[in-house]
Order: structure tokens, then C-alpha cells, then sequence
């Protein structure tokens, strides 16, 4: 157990930090305390947001993904939050940030940053989707990754105050029966709320996994509406309207309407329906050796709680249950598991989850049939990953 | 039930910022324009997105057409086939375009534009004069359409066993070519945040004899200049053009690059800081003033 | 509603971004998607961990604090987590990173990072706490912020294999009875861990909030057990040893036994016990304002799940029931608050945490009583604020 | 119950990383020496730190004396006072020690170093011959006067009214000017990250006449050089000896640069590269070097 160097002596270079030999990182001393006031990650990983730039026109009205494929757990880290912008990323000075709220009140106010830190506070561990996630794949499997396929999706611990809370400061008249939220960036992203959600759940938010939000999520305060499409927790928020109707705005009128097969179209489709995808193993995490595996994945339900998923290796013929791993809350990624033997064989895996509700996911064919292929939003089906005899998985649909 | 917080917020204060407008006409400000006097605005400040008749340059948002394609195979969802109501574009156009410069247009401009777009989309004639009085009459084709949402609308069984034919099953894989997944294959050369460089839209040909700063350039140009100088509306020099550059391209190129991020009124036109686009860096622009220089010669 | 500015106009500067004046922000297009492929806080904010430099000879070997007075919920974002090194940060290569397990087991085996992220995983959200935290205050009140007072404690969603999986695969000896951990750091710091708790609840940890450990938390592996004095959770983790007895490294006998006032010391003292704090008000977030205020704090427990806590506004003469917030999840920051009035009034405010065992965080003097003050470790006591008329807060010793 | 993973680790692979030393002597390799034969490589190694007699130079941890003093207002815990098993201190220089060299002494090396904290601590003879065979010989004077941890050791009680006596009551406030309060106070000109660089260590007095570079070096010359190069041990040249500067910064400070970044064998003695820190970067030592070089002018 000897390593004999005297001082002063040249050490060789190691063949190999393995063992038997002591690593290099072990011979000497790394870098003290506060060497990073504000962390990072190792500079041996790369996760990162990934975009695709022939989706949009413009990188400032686009979206990133999350990379589910190398998540753990169900928080996803506040730097690889997915991204949607239609307007780029205000910089919004947290100084001069005001929140006003004003319509069909009794007394319109303006809120500092500080008032709404000073509120009670609540917090809750939420998903948001954006509605367009997995809309590339209504005509037929595009996407090859997973990244691609599912990662407008994430979750986060959010604290902020209950709109209803500040809803009682102004005092809302009888006649207020929606709200408009207004962002202060460059789209002055618009949405009308149902005044029974800002009384019921919805969040004024001004932190995120701990820590004030990311400008990429609405700093200092944005509106988050647990379950509902991403769009309509309007980020940078400056303004609330409390009116008698809602407004048809663009982003509730041109987008993130549903055009269904007999050119009518859904509107005010808030609620994002349970989804679920394996995230283990996938196009970007194929499977290296045979022999024991966890399969994994994410389920959620804008609608509530988790309460299965079932798995099916042989594209949906028959199922088996799958173990809810850890934390399952309402309106949460949650991650399920399940452990077996590959030995080589080909499988076409799809993982099908069902909520508190008793909604189970619908298949391909399913929601085609009702909704056809140019609806963009809402696709939410089973979805199924190829795993060649190779170990190599590919994206496919089955019809 | 009053914590007692917050401010209260003056008439005035909200009246800055009160900028919605609502389908039965909550919010519309006085004034009004024809599509007659929206034209030569429209032209100015929006054409080279959306194109001259609405169709939309490159992969900007087409603003008309596609009536009666809304059952179609690919349905063309426009203002003049899919919105619902007419207040929507007003609000829209006020708080979000021009796209590099929202919220920079007066209400006149607004009522005019508006007036313009509905015209390309045959909903109203040439000389109908928009105004807070007039908007009720607007009738949008498409405006019945819409219902409100009907979900859960599939209902899936959870079944166990033999709940599908495995004979009756087609497998069907991606398109290749479009999907993006260089970041997983080892030396696949493709960078890791972007993908799809080589996707549909083509961007201008490369002259070989490029300098470094210039092919630097080009991402830029495709990107934010393009949309004007790729193809010469509102008065930009196109790029290629040498008979519109070579004047220009005398003044040296600490001349052109200062324009391009100061702006500057020409005699062909008005030239905005950075496009419009003032998040660009400097050198961003200055690049990107190279690659146009240096193509157009 | 018009900002008349025509195209070419110059915009004269604003007086403000505040109403009724549309900000900066909302008339230019900001930054697009992937600006920032993996993100960062908003320049406008600065939390940061802080190290108090006179406390250690070297900051390679040394501690910093997180900003538990900024911090919301009970996630420590995890750039912010403190930290605590005996030779610095190893930059270790997760690609020669090895796991050994030998000694008193059927088959020494060494895992592969790859190796341990296909094995079963498991998720949890669980503190760390240094068992020197608060050991300053033995004393005497000392440091005049939460940060410094009681920073020494973050808290994660971590993610990796149970250790007792790991334990079967090598088949621990019937006379295996400890575990020596080492770590591939410049310290080679090593504890000796009982074998209940390798088969209870211990993780070998390679996720931190959903993506890999941070460097300042081990990467790639760290072992974890749960509730337990930080320092035994061995981070950079390269070896584990089975023993039929421990092995008494410096780290269990000169550092991390608790001197008593006979001159005995206890040994293996691992639990962290039940604690509390009150981080709002605290003296970085004095009261602004009269009125309406959500006292909020954060308790724990290595014994499990907190019940309850209590607040006293008079030095513990009189105390009320606080309300449980959000999660209260075993081995975790549980986040609790009270909602009240302050009229200027002095307060001596304290807060009192009670576990699923039934303990009562106990008094500093009760804490004296028995232990002296040259015991370093583990002060768990009722901690109080001193609340101004000015609305100030310091930081007291009630005695 | 085995899933199959992990690779089998050979004897070999087992013996290069199997460093630990337990009291029951397992672990200990062949070997030995005496408190004679460490002195000297105690003197060159370890004494810049904690002292000559183990009293600890600066805040580096004291290593010798303090018996009798456990149940003291101000106890020191040291090897010989506190620590109950020798196989510790030999487990703990091997895998720790020089702290900025760990794992650089030879098992013989560690015998007699060991043996010398030992005798310095009067646990034994100057020439008692430290070996796996004699290691069981050694007692430590406080070996059984640990047990193992009985909390909870305090009942509180979950009372509500009535629970202390107002008057009894005696706030005690914090001592001044020990606490880190600057990040909270505005401009209060103390860096956000660190504190109480003000605090009880009293760093080298500095030289009015300090070029910029020399006084961006006094932090890191603080930190990592002043154990040596502040009371001269183990031969290195004193901070402010002229006569054992001159000489060397004649040589210009290229030079001096370069051995403090190399290392290097000097006639009176070896100086490591970086002084052990090899983690620090180039531009720092030099820093340090001008800061070491004009102070002893
Ligand atoms: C530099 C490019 C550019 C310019 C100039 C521009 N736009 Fe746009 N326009 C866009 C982009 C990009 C979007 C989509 C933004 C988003 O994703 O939210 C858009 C969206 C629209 C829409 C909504 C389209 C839909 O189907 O939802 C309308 C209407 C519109 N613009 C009108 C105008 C008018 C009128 C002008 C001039 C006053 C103008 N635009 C100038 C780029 C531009
Ligand atoms: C550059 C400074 C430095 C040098 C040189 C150095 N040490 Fe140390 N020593 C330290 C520090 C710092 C610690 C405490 C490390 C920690 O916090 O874990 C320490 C700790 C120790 C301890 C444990 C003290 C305790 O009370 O727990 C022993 C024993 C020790 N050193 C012996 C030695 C010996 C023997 C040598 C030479 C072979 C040596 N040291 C060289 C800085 C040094
Ligand atoms: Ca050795
Ligand atoms: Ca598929
Ligand atoms: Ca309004
Ligand atoms: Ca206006
Ligand atoms: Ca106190
Ligand atoms: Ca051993
Ligand atoms: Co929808
Ligand atoms: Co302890």
C-alpha cells in the first residue's frame, strides 16, 4: 500500500485514475469553499435545453426542451425548465415591478415585488406543459428523441400567493366572472382565466425550486395555473383585468384553440388530460447489455393525482402494472418504474397512466378518430418506443 | 378580508397600461383608418414578414387566404379563416407588432393596419373607414365555430389482456431527414443546443470568397435581416444587388454598420436600428453587415 | 392608450418603468430560447452560499453557509447547498469513476457509474445537516445572521440505488456487522457506518433535484444516509469496506464525538435531532412594516417526519401552535408559518419543533445542562430572534 | 438475489485502494521507525503547520499537548489528550497528510512521523521502534473515555402557558465584531461571499511602497505561503529577511516565479511546487511571489 514518492521525486504519469492505482483527484487538494458562490454543474455533463429551429420562424417566438431523458426524480432543474417565449426574455427590473390589478373591483391596487413576498405564501410542487407537446407526431412519428417527442414538459416547486388571496385585497365584484393576464414582455402574452380557477388553485408566483424564478419562467412573478396549458401561466405578469366575459385574445382564438375534423374548433381547452411516456429506455438511452432493467418513465394528469400506469411490451396487446415510485401528487410529474429481463428480444414498450379521475390515457387511434391529425394541441396518447434486437430504440406510431 | 397591501392604482396609471381590447368593443380607442390608409403602413412595417397579400415570407405567419380549408388535409388557419373576431387582430396588432417594435404604433396606425389586413382577407372593402362606431359591423366568416371545450372526449379502457389485434398492427417510423438527434450520436458534428440547420428552409447561397467575420455573419442575416433585404420590400437594398450596394459599400463599411445599428432614414427608405431587433449585440450587426456587404459586391 | 412614437421618432427616455408608463422591457423583443441552454439566475438577483473565512485555517478545508433567509419551500436550489470539504472539491472523471465494495462480502465487486445508474433506483427528498451547525452559539450568541446561525443545512430531491442492493449483489458475511466509507477526495474522509442503517434507508446517490450531483455534493456518487450528521454522508465515494467493527478514523474520534462536561465523549452520536428556525423575520429580513406578517421558519428531524411546531413571541414564556406547510416529509425541511399582526411591539420570537417520536426541540439551557459548551456538535436548541421596536432583528441568548 | 452487476474486483485491484488502518492493527503494512527518525522529516513536512512541538502554527490544528484539560472552560483536544486509538494518527497521516501532499508518504515514512506525534505527545519513547508488531504496545491516554452516543438526553415538554419566568430572564446579546453582517447592510464595502477578513488573524504588515500585482498576491500569500515563508521553517526563506532575499531576488523574479511554480531543491531546503497547493493557478503563486519578493526588499 505503498506509494513512494519522496518529495521531490517525479511521479509518473498514472496509467488510469482505476484502481489499483490512487486517482490523481485523490493526490491533491481541489478547490476550497466559495470557489463558487452560486454553484454549477460538473463540467463533465452537458444536459442542456435543446431547440429546433425549423419549427419557428424566429428564436425569440420559439421553444426549448427539456432533456427527460437524463431527469431523475420529478423535479427538473430550475436551468433546464423548458422555454417558451413570444417575445424573447424581458429583463424585468425587480425594483420597478409592479403587479396591478383593476376591472371589476372594488378597489384597483398596485403590488410591489415586496407586497406579494409579504403575503402568505404557499407552496406546491406543479408540472407545466406546454399543449403543443407531442403535436409534431399527429400525422405520424417525427421526432426522434425523447427530448423531442415530450420535452415541453417539467416540474417545479413553486411558491408564491393565491390569486384568491389578492383577489380579496381588490375585492371582486358579482359580475367579475373572468380574468386577463398580461405579460410585460414583448408579446404582452394575453390570456382570459375562468374566475373559478384564480379562486381555486392558481398561483401568483415569485419562486421556483427555492429560488427566485428564472428569468426563462417569468421574473420576478408570473401566474401559474396547476394543470392548465403552459400558455395560460402567463409569465412576467404586470397586469390582471377582472371583466364580465372573456376577451379572444390572439392566444386564445388564433392558437391554442383545437381545430377538430369538422373545421369547428374547441376553445377555452385548458386542461392538459394525463399523459405519460417511458423515459427508460428511449431513442436516447437504448439499452446497452442484456440482462436486468428498470424501466422508467413520467406520468401526469392536469386533472389531479396519479394513480396508475401500466406498462405493455408488445405495442398494447397486453399490459402489466407498473410501480408508482416515490412522490404522487396532484398535478405533478410522477415517475413510475418497473424491473425485468431483456434478453435481446424486440419490444414495442408504451406505458399508459390513469389519474384520480379514473381517465386512462387514450391510444393513437383513439384520439385520432375523434380529433383527426391538424388539432396541434392535446395530444396526450400512448406513446411507443421500437427497442430493436440491437438494444437500438426508435420512435413509432402504431396504426 | 383586507391584508392590507398594495397601492391604490390611479385612473391614470391604469389607463397607461390598459391596453386590452375586448370582441364587444371594451377598450377600443377613438379614431379610425381605412384599409386604403393602412396599405402604404402595412407595406412599410409588415410586409416583409407577412408578406405583400398576407401569404407570409419564408416562415413568417401568413396574415390571409385559406378560406374554406379548415377540413382540409392541411388547413390554412388565417385572420380572414379562423378568427373568430375582429377586436382580436386590433388587440394583437397594438400590443405585439410589428414584431421587433411592439406597442410602437399609434391607435390611428392600428385602425388603419387592422382595416388593411381584414381587407386582404376580403372581410371589409377597400375605403370601409374602422372605428370604435363601425366595428360591430365587422363579421368575421369564421366567428360560429367555436365551442367550448367537451373533454374527456375518448375514453380508453384499461385493459389487460388481448386488447389489441397484433395481426391488424402497422408499424410506422419517423420521416427521416427532419428529426434532430445529433446530440445522442457520438462525432455527429451537429451542435448540441441546435438542430435542424439543415432543415426545410434554405438560406441564401454562400459566395465561396467569404471572408471569416462574414460567413460569422450569415446565422445573423438569415435570422433577423433576411426577411427585408432578402427580398428588398419597404426600400432595403437586396442583398445580391450590386447596383443597390455599390454606393453604399463606398461609404465604407464603418459607415454601413453604423446605420444598421444607429437606423437611419435613406432616400429608398427607413432602415430601423439593429431591424428592429435591439437585443442584437453590436458585433452581432456589424457581422452580419459584412456578410450583406460582402455578397452584394 | 397611444404611444405615438412613429417609426424613426426618437423615444425620449422614460422617467420610470412603472405605470402609467409601458416599461423598457415590453418594447423590445428580448433574448430567444436557448440563449441559454442551461440557465442561470436573473443578474438582478444574488443569493449566494458564504463562508465565514476566520473559522477554518483553510478554505479547502472549511464550510459555507446556504441563504436560508432567501430560500422558499424546502428544495436548496443546488447551487446554493452548503458545502463542507476536508481537502477541496476532487474534479473527479465520471468515466474512471469506480465504486469498490470489498471486505466481509462473498464477491468484492467495483460498479461502474453506468453500473449503479441501471440498478433499481429510488428518490427522495431528505436534508443534509452539518452536525456543526449552530456550534458556534455553544457559548454565546455569535454570529448576527440566519445564514451563519443555522446555513449549515440544505435540502434535496436525491436520487440512486439503496445501499442494501448494492449489499446484495457483493453478499455481506454474517459477521459484517460495519461499513467504512471513503471518499476519493484529497481528505480520504472515511466514517465507519452500522450495518442497520447500509440496510435501512442509506442511498448511494448520483441525482441531486433531477440531474447529476454537483461537485460540491460528490459527483459523480456520494453515499447518503438519511437524517444522519452530514460528514457520514461521504461524498466523491470510492470504497466501501464490510467489517465485523469500526474503524475509528479521524473523523468518528478526534472530529465529529461530542465532548461532555466530565470529559467523557459520546461516540457514533449520528442522529441529527429535531431543530428549528424562525427565517422570517431573522436578522437579514427585519420587519418593514406593521401589520399583517407570515412569521415562517423551517424545522427538521433525522428521526423522521416533523408533527408540529410552536411559536413563542416571548421568549418561551407563552407559545402558540404554528401551521405545517406544504410537505412534511420524513428526514426533510418541513416548511411551517403563523400569520399575525406586528404593532412595533419588542418580540423575543422562538419556535419549537416536535417529531413523529414525540420529541420536543429542547431549550438552550436544558441543552447546557447536560452538555456544557465545549461539545461542539449537535446544538439543537430553541434559537431566538430578538425583534426590535424598529422592527430590527438580533440575534439572543435567553439565559 | 444478485441482478448481476459490477465487475469482480481482483486482489490487486483491492490492494491499491485497501488503505484503511483499524485499532486492531488491520490494515498495518510491514514497516516501522522511531520518533528519532521522524523528527527530521516532521521538521521539513509537517512543522510549517503545527509547530515544531505540535503546538499548531497560526490556526493549523494544534497535534500536541492540552492533557488534563477536557473538562476545562477552553479544552484542547489534541492526539495525546483526546484521541483514543494510534492506529488513527497512522490511518490519518497516510491518507491525509502533508495536507497538500496526501498519500505521498512511504508506509516507513508514516511509521516514524507517526512515532514523533506520538513522543511529542509523550505517549512514548524517543527510540521506541514503531511496528505492526509494537503498535498494540501503544496506549492512549484517553482510549476508554468514549461511549457510545445515549440521546435523547434531554425531555422538553410540549408546555403552553406559563413555561419560564419573565423575570428570571437574561437576553444576552451577540459579541461585536466577530459576526459576518456585511451582505445585509448596504454598501457596507465587504465582498458578498466572504467575511471577517477583519477577524482574529492578523495578516503580515504590509509595505506602503506595493506594486498593484504585489498586493493582488498578500491573500493568496496569507493563505497558502505564510506557514513556511512566515516563520521560516523547514528552511524557507522568511517574508522581510532581506539577507535571505537578496540573493534570491537578484536572480529576478522570473526565477523565483518559476521555482515557486516548479518547485525546486534549494542548498537550504525543498521547496514544493506551489508549496504543495497544486491547485492553484500560475498567475496566483507569481502574484504571491512579487507580494513575498517586495516585502523583503
Ligand atoms: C420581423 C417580422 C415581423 C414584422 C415586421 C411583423 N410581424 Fe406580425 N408576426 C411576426 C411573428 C414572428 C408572429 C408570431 C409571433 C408569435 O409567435 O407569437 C407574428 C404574428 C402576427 C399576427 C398573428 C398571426 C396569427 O396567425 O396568429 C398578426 C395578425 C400580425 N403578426 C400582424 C402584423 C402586422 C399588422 C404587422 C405590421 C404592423 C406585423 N405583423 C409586422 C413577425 C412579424
Ligand atoms: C499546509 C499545512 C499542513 C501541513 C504541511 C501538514 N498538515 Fe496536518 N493538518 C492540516 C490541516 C488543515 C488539518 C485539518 C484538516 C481537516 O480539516 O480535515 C490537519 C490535520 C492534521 C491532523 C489531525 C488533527 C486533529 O486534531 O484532528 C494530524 C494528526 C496532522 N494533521 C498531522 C500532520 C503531519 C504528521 C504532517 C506532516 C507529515 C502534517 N500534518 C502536515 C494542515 C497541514
Ligand atoms: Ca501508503
Ligand atoms: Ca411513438
Ligand atoms: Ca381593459
Ligand atoms: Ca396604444
Ligand atoms: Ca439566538
Ligand atoms: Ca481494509
Ligand atoms: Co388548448
Ligand atoms: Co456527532
Amino acid at each position: 500500500v505503498a506509494t513512494a514518492a519522496a518529495a521531490g521525486a517525479v511521479t509518473p504519469a498514472l496509467a488510469s485514475n482505476k484502481a489499483p492505482n490512487l486517482p490523481e483527484w485523490t493526490k491533491t487538494l481541489g478547490r476550497g469553499v466559495v470557489a463558487r458562490p452560486y454553484g454549477r454543474p460538473s463540467d463533465f455533463t452537458d444536459l442542456q435545453r435543446r431547440t429546433v429551429p425549423w419549427l419557428t420562424a424566429s428564436p425569440e417566438s420559439s421553444i426549448s426542451f427539456s432533456p427527460l431523458q437524463d431527469l431523475k426524480g420529478i423535479i427538473t432543474p430550475s436551468g433546464l425548465h423548458f422555454e417558451r417565449y413570444h417575445g424573447g426574455i424581458p429583463e424585468v427590473n425587480p425594483d420597478e415591478y409592479q403587479l396591478m390589478i383593476h376591472g371589476l373591483v372594488e378597489r384597483p391596487l398596485i403590488f410591489t415585488l415586496d407586497d406579494l413576498m409579504r403575503m402568505p405564501s404557499v407552496t406546491e410542487i406543479r408540472f407545466i406543459e406546454c399543449p403543443a407537446n407531442g403535436g409534431m407526431e399527429w400525422k405520424g412519428a417525427q421526432m426522434e428523441a425523447l427530448q423531442f417527442t415530450h420535452g415541453m414538459v417539467s416540474c417545479s416547486e413553486w411558491t408564491g400567493v393565491r390569486l384568491s388571496t389578492l383577489l380579496a385585497e381588490v375585492g371582486v365584484k358579482a359580475e367579475g366572472k373572468w380574468i386577463l393576464a398580461e405579460g410585460s414582455d414583448a408579446a404582452g402574452m394575453s390570456r382570459s382565466i375562468p374566475i373559478d380557477k384564480a379562486l381555486d388553485d392558481a398561483l401568483i408566483c415569485y419562486a421556483q425550486n427555492g429560488e427566485p424564478l428564472r428569468p426563462e419562467q417569468g421574473f420576478p412573478v408570473r401566474l401559474m395555473n396547476p394543470g392548465w396549458e403552459g400558455n395560460t401561466s402567463v409569465k412576467w405578469l404586470r397586469r390582471l383585468e377582472v371583466g364580465d366575459q372573456p376577451w379572444y385574445h390572439r392566444e386564445e382564438t388564433s392558437k391554442y384553440t383545437d381545430l377538430m375534423p369538422d373545421g369547428r374548433s374547441r376553445k377555452f381547452s385548458f386542461v392538459q388530460e394525463t399523459n405519460s411516456v417511458v423515459t427508460n429506455p428511449c431513442p436516447e438511452n437504448p439499452i446497452q447489455q442484456k440482462g436486468f432493467i428498470e424501466i422508467e418513465g413520467l406520468a401526469w394528469s392536469g386533472r389531479g393525482t396519479i394513480k396508475a400506469v401500466d406498462l405493455s411490451f408488445d405495442g398494447g396487446v397486453t399490459w402489466q402494472k407498473a410501480e408508482v415510485k416515490g412522490l404522487a401528487l396532484p398535478k405533478a410529474l410522477t415517475r413510475f418504474g418497473f424491473k425485468t429481463q431483456w434478453n435481446g428480444e424486440p419490444w414495442l414498450i408504451q406505458s399508459r397512466a390513469i389519474d384520480e379521475t379514473g381517465y386512462v390515457q387514450p391510444t393513437l387511434a383513439q384520439l385520432r378518430g375523434e380529433r383527426g391529425t391538424n388539432t396541434i394541441y392535446h395530444k396526450n396518447s400512448i406513446h411507443t418506443w421500437n427497442v430493436h434486437a440491437s438494444g437500438e430504440v426508435t420512435n413509432v406510431q402504431i396504426t | 378580508a383586507s391584508l392590507g397591501f398594495g397601492t391604490p392604482a390611479s385612473d391614470n396609471e391604469i389607463a397607461g397600461w390598459d391596453i386590452d381590447i375586448r370582441p364587444d368593443g371594451m377598450g377600443l380607442p377613438p379614431g379610425g383608418g381605412t384599409a386604403e390608409q393602412g396599405e402604404p403602413l402595412y407595406e412599410a412595417k409588415c410586409a416583409m414578414c407577412h408578406g405583400s397579400f398576407g401569404e407570409g415570407a419564408g416562415r413568417w405567419p401568413v396574415l390571409a387566404g385559406g378560406e374554406g380549408s379548415l377540413t382540409e388535409e392541411r388547413p390554412e388557419k388565417t385572420v380572414g379563416s379562423y378568427w373568430p373576431y375582429a377586436s382580436t387582430l386590433w388587440d394583437y396588432i397594438h400590443r405585439a407588432m410589428p414584431y421587433p417594435q411592439p406597442q410602437s404604433l399609434s391607435d390611428d396606425e392600428v385602425y388603419k393596419i387592422t382595416a388593411y389586413v381584414l381587407y386582404l382577407n376580403d372581410i371589409i372593402d377597400y375605403d370601409f373607414e374602422l372605428s370604435q362606431a363601425s366595428f360591430a359591423e365587422v363579421e368575421m366568416p369564421n366567428q360560429d365555430s367555436f365551442y367550448v371545450d367537451d373533454r374527456p372526449d375518448v375514453v380508453n379502457a384499461r385493459c389487460f389482456e388481448d386488447c389489441a389485434d397484433p395481426a391488424a398492427m402497422t408499424i410506422v417510423g419517423t420521416i427521416g431527414g427532419l428529426s434532430p438527434t445529433g446530440h445522442f450520436k457520438e462525432d455527429s458534428g451537429v451542435s448540441a443546443s441546435h438542430y435542424g440547420d439543415s432543415a426545410p428552409e434554405a438560406s441564401t447561397a454562400t459566395k465561396v470568397s467569404l471572408s471569416e467575420v462574414a460567413v460569422r455573419g450569415q446565422g445573423a442575416y438569415d435570422q433577423y435581416c433576411a426577411a427585408c433585404h432578402g427580398s428588398g420590400v419597404a426600400g432595403a437594398p437586396k442583398v445580391g444587388d450590386q447596383a443597390a450596394w455599390s454606393g453604399r459599400i463606398s461609404q465604407g463599411l464603418a459607415s454601413l454598420v453604423e446605420h444598421a445599428i444607429q437606423g437611419y432614414q435613406g432616400d429608398a427608405g427607413y432602415m430601423p436600428p439593429k431591424g428592429g431587433f435591439t437585443n442584437l449585440a453590436d458585433d452581432v450587426v456589424a457581422d452580419a453587415v459584412s456578410y450583406m456587404a460582402e455578397s452584394s459586391q
